[in-house]
Formats: structure tokens, C-alpha cells, sequence
């Protein structure tokens, strides 16, 4: 007897090509919003070029390159309002930007200076999370907060299809289920955990039946559509608000570039694979959706290189221009106040007892 | 006033801080209607409501996760954990989110949780429900550990613990919850952390402890007295950070001490208290001595008794901190 | 679009009442299997009735009783064969005495002696896991094992449906389907994790669907029919010998008994629920079919009594006539040999320091 | 013999102890065929194929189970944890389980599992990438705590860690990995664990250290020989249990004792160290001091020299044993 029966749908606005498969929800009918989106993932790819430059040049540390994963950040930070609150994994630069962290605060974390994560804005938005999938319960936290306080908002929570197999992910789903707290787990699925790939990672079909453990809804979604990802997280996030309880999104996107600056993806990847991926990548398929609509012209397109070039390396000039952080501040944020028991330990740092 | 036994006194810390400031929120496996396994969440749901009083289900790592997330947004969550012994899964959140949540930030997000367990041996219980490993969460750094050893103390750096707007383990020394009581006023009065307690006043040895050993170590004290040896006791209550000024001036009074605590010897607390007195010049008279539990699992019931420490190993270890001229 | 779609199946051949809902499986047409199935669930709750007896005088310490889940506890292990490795949580007592355990090794064990997880028989069981979920991995490892020496055995892992809510049984299951690795997990669903009912630990609608994060099968059972028990893990565990990859296996019954001695039910649930899941209890059920069949009468149920409370009582007599371990145990077994740092803490305690 | 590295000695010996005995296997994440995300299995799965060189999931609970599960087994799993900053997920399952199995079950069962991973600052890394807590791992009973700090060493350790019937974690100190090299015979002999190195001889201090650090170390005594103060230089080499009876030898020849570690002061394993020396009569003829960490989150690269111990650190320390008329 059949007790139980589960699906998971596949969503697309736009094919590889820029061409629509179906008709466009209501928010794409509006150049302008769709030319935002372009800006943005353009402008998160020029971030992560200077950035992987910097790294070359010792200028900031080790550095995970979102290339190729663009639609994903932004298509989700689009999805979001200001209030909501971001968790992310650490390769969701698009996202951040799209929030208003600074880039100069991007390059100063990535450079290694806790700073980088006091962003102006937005406040309440976790910092990077480096360990994979421990912010996840975290985002269950925070959504419950939320819902405790009977508050619109929800928490928006990223992680990658590697993250999928750690048990404080199921963890927090399942606990988001059962709280119907406003949260949405979107997993960023680029089909590599380092050098891991996706059907080494579990024998699941989908990731988004991860879902279907927890009982709640779970869908998938062409992670290279902007559009795709910004209406299924729009669609979700507005459930969650409205108290319909978690979602899973499973975005199928794909790392073009090394995991991070310290891999070297030719020892495990063939590079066929990533030259078929480069055809499926978001900008060039919304650029094309864009000047088949008439809404984008070669003027446009090198005036926007221009301006986020200029914009990044004015970033990254401020960032260089920074004080360096005195050696006090290892101490400084321990503790809302220093316990007396580690004065002498800070004394010690400040006195320099440390320059070997 | 009233009598309070050290269950009682921790219920009403946080009845009392649920009361004072809606933020607050306790969440567990079963303290909700069950009012928790050693039901020292009793009530609380019956006052406060299932918002405020939360059963989770099983998920150690997602309880403390979890609270992270609400901390981190003003709420001030009370995360119950089942034993010490199942806290394992939480040392991830610890280490790697609690303790540093405002350091990564530089103050921008806080984590002003209170993570509670049971902890200690001597009640013949099952497997893994007898820990007392606190040096492995004292290590951490960003977070505080306090151990109360007698409802006043409970009660008063419980609230301590609430209202500190920095993650605090709050280990609860499960033998001795409803070993004896005392009058305690649920005044809202928090006692300091970071301090510690000095419970007898004596001129020829420290006894430095914690948890339920404050229970021995007053008894082996009461039997120096009667032998002419005049015992300090201190009772360390947070041990991370620890206030060795306290520990250290009581040391440089009686020039001898003995660390007494249940947990294993080795990597146990007993060895940095041990070491910082070490690293004062002219303060110790005599060898340290610790009298600790072994560098052993802890047996199960039949076998436990021979693993925890005894008044026997203190009054012991006191001797041979003893110059002879002293009657043993 | 439709990208997977999931179902879960329920079986049962026994209702409530004893009656047949479809044709038995093969093995049920024997009588004596059934009688043999159904002495081992009296043998269980007898050894249960003792167990809670002694708890009650102070013989042994906190005891969880299996009233009303002997079907589960019984019909997986019947299923099993002598190769096969089980990795209980702590209620499968029936599973033990059936696989050879004796009843004083267990009332050593709950007694709070190590010696009792010393089985003579079967030596590579794992000993009780009272860490809720923390075996699942183990039996992962178990069945990898297996699998890498090519073996045509299999792991069992039974938890609890609370034990579902846990990361380490998600992370677990994934593995077992990346492996393929020969396991079968056995949830046994009481309905309640101490007081929280099934409805609060997760917003799944099964426990079996779990297995879809993972990719793996699962399927429901009527816990309280031990016919569908042994058939459906069974098969499970035959598929698995055979290289097809692990298996959950849902199996609803109802914990009709406290949580364990040291809990008290009442507390926080319904005694009218308790009272209507008297009526699906797993012993009447197998009874009511056996004599309707005529291979069970009065006498036979009188001299099974008889002869189960016999050999409890005995197994008591030899648990309460063992020598205490001497304190050298303490250490015995810490290290394969006693390190030379801790011959002084060996030592001490083996002259007695210790006797407060 | 070769030249190799500490990253090469590694591998050399999972590579030996895989030829020589089938039961062991290799498993953790990337450890296939990127190598590990330090290349310290590269090459592995090529020689003994993807059967016994097993990429796992990201799931480090379940890894460390599976390889208790593999040993109860008596398989003889190397288990890779990327970094230590991802290993506190594993502790529940040497706590509960690896530490106790054999306990547990009176030797019926039995866990010889390694849990490999590399630890400590130094490299400019990311967050969490600079751990050096493995006071909290040797404060478990039951498991060894290994960690080496020369490529003789790494190599010989690991094969004991290996042949080791009872389980071990074997820390790696990554910003030695590559730091220097030096002739390895792989001829497959273990080194002793359980026991202290003495690498340099000395009669007025003695230097306790381990890991990365024994390389400031052994330049501070350079630098102290230089200045005529002869220092003995030890490496703890197995933090669990740890050969005291060499230490205190030394000290007991030198009176003076410096201990040198990364991880944070308090709960780190200098206190332990330092406590057993305190409670030897007549051992110290002076203060002991430590030159450790900071009780603080690790800072990111930018400010992390004020973390790390540093050579002028350990000189002050130990002219701060010493009697002041030794010159300074
Ligand atoms: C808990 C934990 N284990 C291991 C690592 C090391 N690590 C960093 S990134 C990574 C792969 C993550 O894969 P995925 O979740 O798919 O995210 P992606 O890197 O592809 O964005 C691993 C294993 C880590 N950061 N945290
Ligand atoms: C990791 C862990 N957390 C908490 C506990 C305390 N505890 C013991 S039994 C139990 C409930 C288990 O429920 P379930 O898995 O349904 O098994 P059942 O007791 O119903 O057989 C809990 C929370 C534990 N033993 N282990
Ligand atoms: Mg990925
Ligand atoms: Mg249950």
C-alpha cells in the first residue's frame, strides 16, 4: 500500500541560448530589472578576476572564484528584501554585493582582517561560513527568531551539494520543518565538492529531495537562469514570510573555475566537462535574452565593463589604504568586556613581547 | 526566601529571567511538558508557553546551532543539552561559531547563549551519562564555563550567565541537584562570574574544587580541622576564564594546595590551576597535589565508585602536601 | 517539469486481530516458525517483566523495556543470519536473546558491568548504543567491510524514530547509498523519543522517506505484524548480501511501557492512546492467528510461561552469583596494553586509595 | 633512503603500511585522486586502487564512525580529516566510541582506526584553518594523540600509529610539511609512540615542545648556546599518554623547564606538563613557565604574528628560569 508520494519539479525561464521556454513571471517583463540583474553578476565576475588577481599577488589569501555560479548569488540576493537575512557559505560574492557589503570589506576579509565581516550594511547578515554547512542550523535560529517575534522576514540560507551530506544540514531542515520557520535553503549545487563531484556525493537523484526527509517542499532550479532562481527563491521566500513554512531550493549551476586559488582542478577534472558547462553560463545566456530583446547594446556593454573595473579597483586601492588593525585587536572582540584574567595576556600583545 | 535544593534554584533563575525579559527562551529534547529528564525545566512551559519553551528533536549539533542563530538575534536562548555526555556534538558550534561569532564580526553579531547539561558521575547511571569532562570546553576560547556546586550559587550565576552577553556552558553537577538545600532569595540578583568563591577560610592548605567535589572536599576539610589542619576551600565556579588572583593569594597564604576535581587527570583543569601556581615564584611551600579522577573511562555503576575521587585521596594528598612537622 | 518522483509502500500481513490481509510470505506456511517467532517475542517480554522487577528492587540500574515493539525486535532478527552483524540502539533486547546473547549477559550489562557487552555469542554484534544514532556510521563501517572483503553478509542498524531527527544517522544513510554498502537500517517507530511524540521530531510524513535524501529504498512495515517484520527486512537484507545497495526500513509500533525506569509516561501522554495501541500489540496478534490456525493452545501458551520465566529467572540467579569484577578492571581494558604513563593510576587504585 | 619531507614521510608510510597489510585503507574527503588537499595521499589510489583509497562525502561524524565501524571490523582505516578546525564534529565518536569500544565490550571489540589531520597556524589561512586544540582531543581516555615534527619521525609514528591496536589521532603540523627535508630509510620500522624525543642535550634548561614548533625551539636554543645556556630540547612527540618519566628526568638534571605550544594557554597541555613537574618534590629549582598561544580565537593572517609563539618569546621565558646569575 502506497502511504507516501514525492516529486521534485525543475524550473527554467530561459534556455542556454537565451531563448524562453516558458512565458516570464511578472518581474522580468521590466528591462531595467533584468539589466540590474546583468550588472550585478557582471560586476561579481570583475570582482572575482581583481580578487584572484590580488591573490597572485599575496595582495589577500587563499580565494574561492564564483565564476560560472553568478546567477545563483544574485538571482537569490534579488529574491531577498532588506530585512530578510543572508547565511552564506563563502562563495556567494554576488550575493553580498547585492546586499551592500563593500568590496573593499569583500577584499579586506578575503585579504585576512576580521573587519571585512563588520559590513556597514547589512547588519544582521552572517559573516562567511568556511566550515561547510554549520551555518545551516544557524539560519533555523535566526527564522525562528523571527517567527517567534511575528516578524515578515525569513532567513535565506546557501551552501554547495558537497554540504548536502553533513548532518547538521539535515539537522537544521528537518528542525525548520517542524517549526515552520521562515527559512530557505538554497543549495548552490556546481556539481564539484573540491574535487568531488556530485554523483560521488550521494546516490540521490536530485538535492532537492534532501527536502523530502525534513517534509517539507524541495525543488529544482536551473542555476544558470537568473530569472529561474530569482522568481523559485522569490516564490519560496514569500511562502516563508507569510508563515507556509522552510523550502528547499536546489540551484543546478556549475564551478567553472578551481575551487579555491590554492586547487588545481586539471589533477581531477576532465576539461571537456567544463568546456560543455561554459556553454550553459548565466551572463552570456542573459546577455543574449537581452540584446534579442533590444534591451542591451555593445555601448552598454562596455561602458558596464568599464564602470565595475573601475568600481572593484577603487575598492581595492581603499583596501590597500587601510590602517593596519593594531595588535590589541586580538583581544578586543573576545569578550564583549576583557575578563580580568586575560589583561596580562593582552598586555603582553600590546607590548609586543610577540616580534620574534 | 525559600528553600531551594540546586534544581529548584536553576529552575527559578530561569523562571525568573523569562519573566524579566521576553528574550529569553529555553529549548531541548523534552524540557516542554516533560520539564526535562532531571525536570529542572518543570513548569516553566506551563507559564511561559510552547514559544518561549521548546522541545527540539533529537539533534545536538542543530540545538546548538540553532541557538547561535536566535543569539545572534537578540534573543538570549537557554540550549539544554540531555548529559554532558551527548554535548559532544555540540563542541563544533562552539569552537567554530559561538566562541568567535563576535571576534569574526568585531562585534557585530553576538552570541549571548547559555548552553546547560548535567555533567558528573556517583549516581550509577548508564553508559556515557556519568562525564565530567569541562577542561575539553574550557579550552575554547570566546566562550565561559561555570560550574555551581550549591543552590545560592546556581541560582546566581545562572542569571549571571542569562544576562552575559557572551556564550556561557553552564554544567550542572547532576549528583548533587537534590543532595540538600539552603534558603535562597529569588531576588533577580545575579553572583559574578569569572570569580571565585572562597566557601572556608583556612591558614595551612588550599583545597581548590569545583561541581559536586565541593561536597568531599568541605567534608575532608571538617575532618582536617579536627586534626589541627586549618583548610581554605575555593570553590572555582567559572573555569574558564579562571580567577587565579583568588587562587593564587589564598596559595601564597597557605603556601601548599590540593586541586580536587572528578574528571581525568590528564588535560584535566587541575593541571593549568596546578601550572599557574607553578609559574609564581615563592608561593608554593610543598608539592601540588591533585586528586582527580583516571585518565580512564569512567567504569560503569559496579565499578564506578572506584574511579571517583574520595575523601580518603584528599585527606591523603593534604598530608603529602604537608611539611612532617605537621601531624598527619 | 517532473524531474524524480518517490513513493513509500506500507506492509502488513497481520492485522490487528490476527487475520491475514494478503498471502503470507513463504517461510510464515511453517507453524513452527511461527512458533518459533512467537516464543522468542514471549521470551522477550518476560525477560522485560524481570528486567523492570530487578530495576525496581535495585538489582540493576535504568532499564528501557521493549513492551509492545517485540515484533520489530524479533522479526529483524529473525531475518538476520549468524554472519550477519546487528548494531542496536538499546531496546532491542528480543534481537539479542534471538541472536544468542543469554539473559545474564544483559542483566550484567544493565546492572552496570562491563562484562555484559563481553557476548560469548555473536561475537561481532556491536554492544548497545546508548548514544542516540551514533552506531548508524559504525554500521556503515560494518558493512563496507563486508563489502570490500566480498562477503555475502550484512549490517543491521536499528534506532528510534527520535534517532531520525539525528545528523549522524542522515550522514550515515548518505554514505551507505554512495557505497552501496550492505546495511539495512531498521527504524523502530515507537511513536515517542522519552516525551516528544513522532509528530514533533520531524514534518515528514514517514520515517521511511528519510532514505529518499539518501537515494536509497525505503519502505514502511507494520511493526507490531512480526510476519511482515522478518519478510520485509529480510528482503532487504537479501537484496543487500546480494550487492543491491542498503535499505530503511520503517517499523511502527508503539513503546506501551514507560521510557525507561527512570521515566514516568504519564507525565506527558494520554493514557487512552496507550490504551487503544494495547490493541495492535505485536504477541496477541501473532497468538490470535496461531490458534485460530490451531498450532497454538492453552497448554502450549501455560508450559511457554512457564519455561520462559524459568529461564529468566535462572539467567537472575547467575547474574546475582557472579563475582564482581575486581578494581584492576578499571584499566584492564583502557589500552590492548596498559601504557607505562598510567601503571601509577593503575596502581592506586588497585591498593584501595580509593575507599572513601 | 631518500630525501623527503614531512608530507612525503607521510605518505610514505601509509603507502608502506598499505603494501604490507591489506586491512588498511584509506578514507576522508579529496583523499582520491586530488591526493588530499595537501597532496599527503597523492598517489595512493593509483598504487592500491579506489578500494582502499575512499573519497568520502563531506560528512566528518560519519567519517570518524565509519572508521570505527571498519575497525570493530578489523579492517585498520586511516581516516583524513581536511583540517583540525573540521574535526570537532569526529569528537562525539572518539568520546563516546573509538576511545571505549575495546573498554566497553572487554577487548570482544576493538577500534585500531588513525584520524589523520593537519593542524596548527602559520600558513596565512582561512578562518579555522589554524587550529592547534589537541589538548582537548588527549584529554580522552582511551585514544593516543600523536603528533610528529620531523620527516623521520612523521614517518616512524605514523607506521606505529598504524600497527597500533587501539585508536590514535595523529595531528600533522602543515607548516612544516614542507619546511625541510632529510634522509628516511622506508624501510618500514616503526618508532616508539608513548615516548618523548630528546633532540638536543642540555644541562641548564630544558625546552618541552611538539609539532611546529620544536623548529623555534631549536633555534632558540641555538641562539641560547650562543649565549652560554646549554638547553635540553624535547619533543613530547605522543601528547596521550605522555612520557613524563623523560621530561621529569630532564628537568630533574637542569632544574629549569620552558614549555613551548601553539594552542592556547589555558587547558593547553603545558599546564598538564607543568603541573606533574610541580608535583615532583625537588624537580624545579625554578618557576616553570610557558610561551604558548593566546587564550583567544586564532586571528585571521593579518594579525596572526601576535599569536604564534616566537623565538624572542622562548628566550625571555627562559631567562626567566633562571637564576639571575646566569648571564642574559
Ligand atoms: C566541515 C568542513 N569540512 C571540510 C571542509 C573543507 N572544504 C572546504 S570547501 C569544501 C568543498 C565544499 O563543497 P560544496 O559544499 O559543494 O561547496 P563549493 O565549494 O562547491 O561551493 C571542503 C570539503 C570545510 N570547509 N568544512
Ligand atoms: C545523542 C543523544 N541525545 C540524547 C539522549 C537522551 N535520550 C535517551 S533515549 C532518548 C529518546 C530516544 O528516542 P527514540 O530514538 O525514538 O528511541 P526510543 O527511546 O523511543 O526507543 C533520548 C533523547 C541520548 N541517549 N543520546
Ligand atoms: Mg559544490
Ligand atoms: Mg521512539
Amino acid at each position: 500500500m502506497q502511504v507516501a508520494t514525492f516529486a521534485v519539479t525543475h524550473h527554467r525561464f530561459l534556455d542556454p541560448s537565451g531563448r524562453t521556454v516558458q512565458p516570464l513571471p511578472a518581474f522580468a517583463n521590466d528591462p531595467e530589472t533584468l539589466r540590474e540583474l546583468y550588472r550585478a553578476m557582471v560586476l561579481t565576475r570583475t570582482f572575482d578576476t581583481k580578487a584572484i588577481a590580488l591573490q597572485r599577488s599575496s595582495r589577500i589569501g587563499t580565494y574561492p572564484s564564483s565564476l560560472g555560479q553568478e546567477a545563483v548569488a544574485v538571482g537569490l540576493a534579488a529574491a531577498m528584501t532588506a530585512d530578510d537575512v543572508l547565511l552564506p557559505s563563502f562563495r556567494e560574492h554576488g550575493a553580498q554585493l547585492w546586499r551592500g557589503v563593500t568590496p573593499t570589506e569583500m577584499f579586506l576579509y578575503w585579504g585576512g582582517d576580521e573587519r571585512g565581516s563588520d559590513f556597514a550594511v547589512p547588519r544582521e547578515d552572517f559573516p562567511n561560513s568556511v566550515p561547510i554547512g554549520s551555518q545551516a542550523p544557524h539560519a533555523v535560529g535566526v527564522a525562528l527568531a523571527m517567527k517567534l517575534r511575528r516578524q515578515p522576514r525569513a532567513a535565506v540560507c546557501v551552501f554547495g551539494d558537497g554540504a548536502t551530506s553533513k548532518g547538521d544540514v539535515a539537522e537544521a531542515m528537518n528542525m525548520a520543518g517542524n517549526w515552520r520557520a521562515p527559512v530557505v535553503f538554497v543549495i548552490s549545487n556546481n556539481r564539484w565538492a573540491i574535487s568531488v563531484p556530485r554523483a560521488a556525493q550521494t546516490a540521490a537523484a536530485t538535492l532537492a529531495q534532501k527536502a523530502i526527509a525534513a517534509g517539507i517542499p524541495g525543488d529544482q532550479v536551473d542555476g544558470n537562469d537568473v530569472i529561474a532562481v530569482r522568481h523559485v527563491v522569490g516564490e519560496a521566500l514569500h511562502a516563508a514570510r507569510a508563515g507556509g513554512g522552510p523550502r528547499v531550493v536546489e540551484a543546478l549551476t556549475y564551478r567553472l573555475s578551481d575551487h579555491t586559488t590554492a586547487d588545481s582542478a586539471k589533477r581531477y577534472r576532465d576539461q571537456d566537462a567544463v568546456a560543455e558547462a561554459w556553454k550553459e553560463e548565466p551572463i552570456g545566456r542573459l546577455r543574449a535574452y537581452l540584446t534579442g530583446h533590444g534591451a542591451w547594446s555593445d555601448d552598454d556593454e562596455c561602458q558596464l565593463i568599464d564602470e565595475s573595473t573601475a568600481r572593484i579597483d577603487r575598492a581595492a586601492e581603499q583596501y590597500f589604504a587601510m590602517e593596519p588593525a593594531p595588535p590589541s585587536a586580538v583581544f578586543e572582540y573576545l569578550y564583549a568586556a576583557l575578563p580580568k584574567a586575560l589583561e596580562g595576556q593582552r598586555d603582553e600583545v600590546v607590548q609586543g613581547h610577540h616580534h620574534g | 526566601m525559600a528553600e531551594m535544593r540546586i534544581v529548584d534554584a536553576i529552575n527559578a533563575a530561569m523562571a525568573r529571567a523569562m519573566a524579566d525579559d521576553e528574550r529569553v527562551i529555553v529549548l531541548g529534547e523534552d524540557v516542554g511538558i516533560d520539564g526535562g529528564v532531571f525536570r529542572v525545566t518543570d513548569g516553566l512551559i506551563r507559564k511561559f508557553g510552547a514559544d518561549r519553551v521548546l522541545d527540539t528533536p533529537i539533534a545536538e549539533t542543530g540545538i546548538a546551532g540553532v541557538a547561535v542563530g536566535l543569539a545572534a538575534q537578540g534573543m538570549r536562548p537557554i540550549a539544554e543539552i540531555q548529559f554532558l555526555g551527548f554535548l559532544y556534538a555540540t563542541i563544533d558550534q562552539l569552537v567554530n561559531h559561538a566562541g568567535r561569532l563576535r571576534t569574526r564580526t568585531r562585534g557585530r553579531l553576538t552570541c549571548p547563549l547559555v548552553l546547560r547539561a548535567p555533567y558528573g558521575g556517583g549516581i550509577h547511571a548508564l553508559e556515557h551519562h556519568s562525564e565530567s569532562t569541562e577542561a575539553m570546553l574550557a579550552h575554547i576560547p570566546g566562550v565561559r564555563v561555570v560550574i555551581p556546586s550549591s543552590p545560592a550559587r546556581a541560582y546566581g550565576l545562572l542569571l549571571a550567565a542569562i544576562r552575559d552577553p557572551d556564550p556561557v556552558v553552564y554544567l550542572e553537577p547532576k549528583r548533587i541537584y537534590r543532595a540538600g538545600h539552603e534558603e535562597v532569595a529569588d531576588d533577580g540578583a545575579a553572583l559574578p562570574l569569572d570569580t571565585c568563591f572562597v566557601l572556608r577560610e583556612g591558614r595551612n592548605v588550599t583545597l581548590v574544587t569545583w561541581g559536586a567535589m565541593v561536597v568531599e572536599t568541605m567534608m575532608a576539610a571538617g575532618l582536617l580541622a579536627s586534626q589541627g589542619i586549618d583548610a581554605e576551600v575555593i570553590d572555582v565556579a567559572t573555569l574558564k576564564p579562571i580567577d587565579m588572583a583568588t587562587i593564587v593569594a589564598s596559595v601564597r597564604k597557605t603556601g601548599r594546595v590540593v586541586v580536587v576535581h572528578e574528571a581525568a587527570l590528564s588535560g584535566g583543569l587541575g593541571g593549568e590551576i596546578a601550572a599557574r601556581l607553578a609559574e609564581e615564584d615563592g608561593v608554593l611551600r610543598g608539592p601540588v597535589r591533585r586528586v582527580t579522577g583516571y585518565d580512564t573511562v569512567v567504569p560503569l555503576a559496579k565499578l564506578e565508585r572506584h574511579y571517583m575521587p574520595s575523601i580518603s585521596r584528599i585527606m591523603t594528598a593534604v598530608r603529602e602536601t604537608m611539611p612532617s612537622e605537621i601531624p598527619a
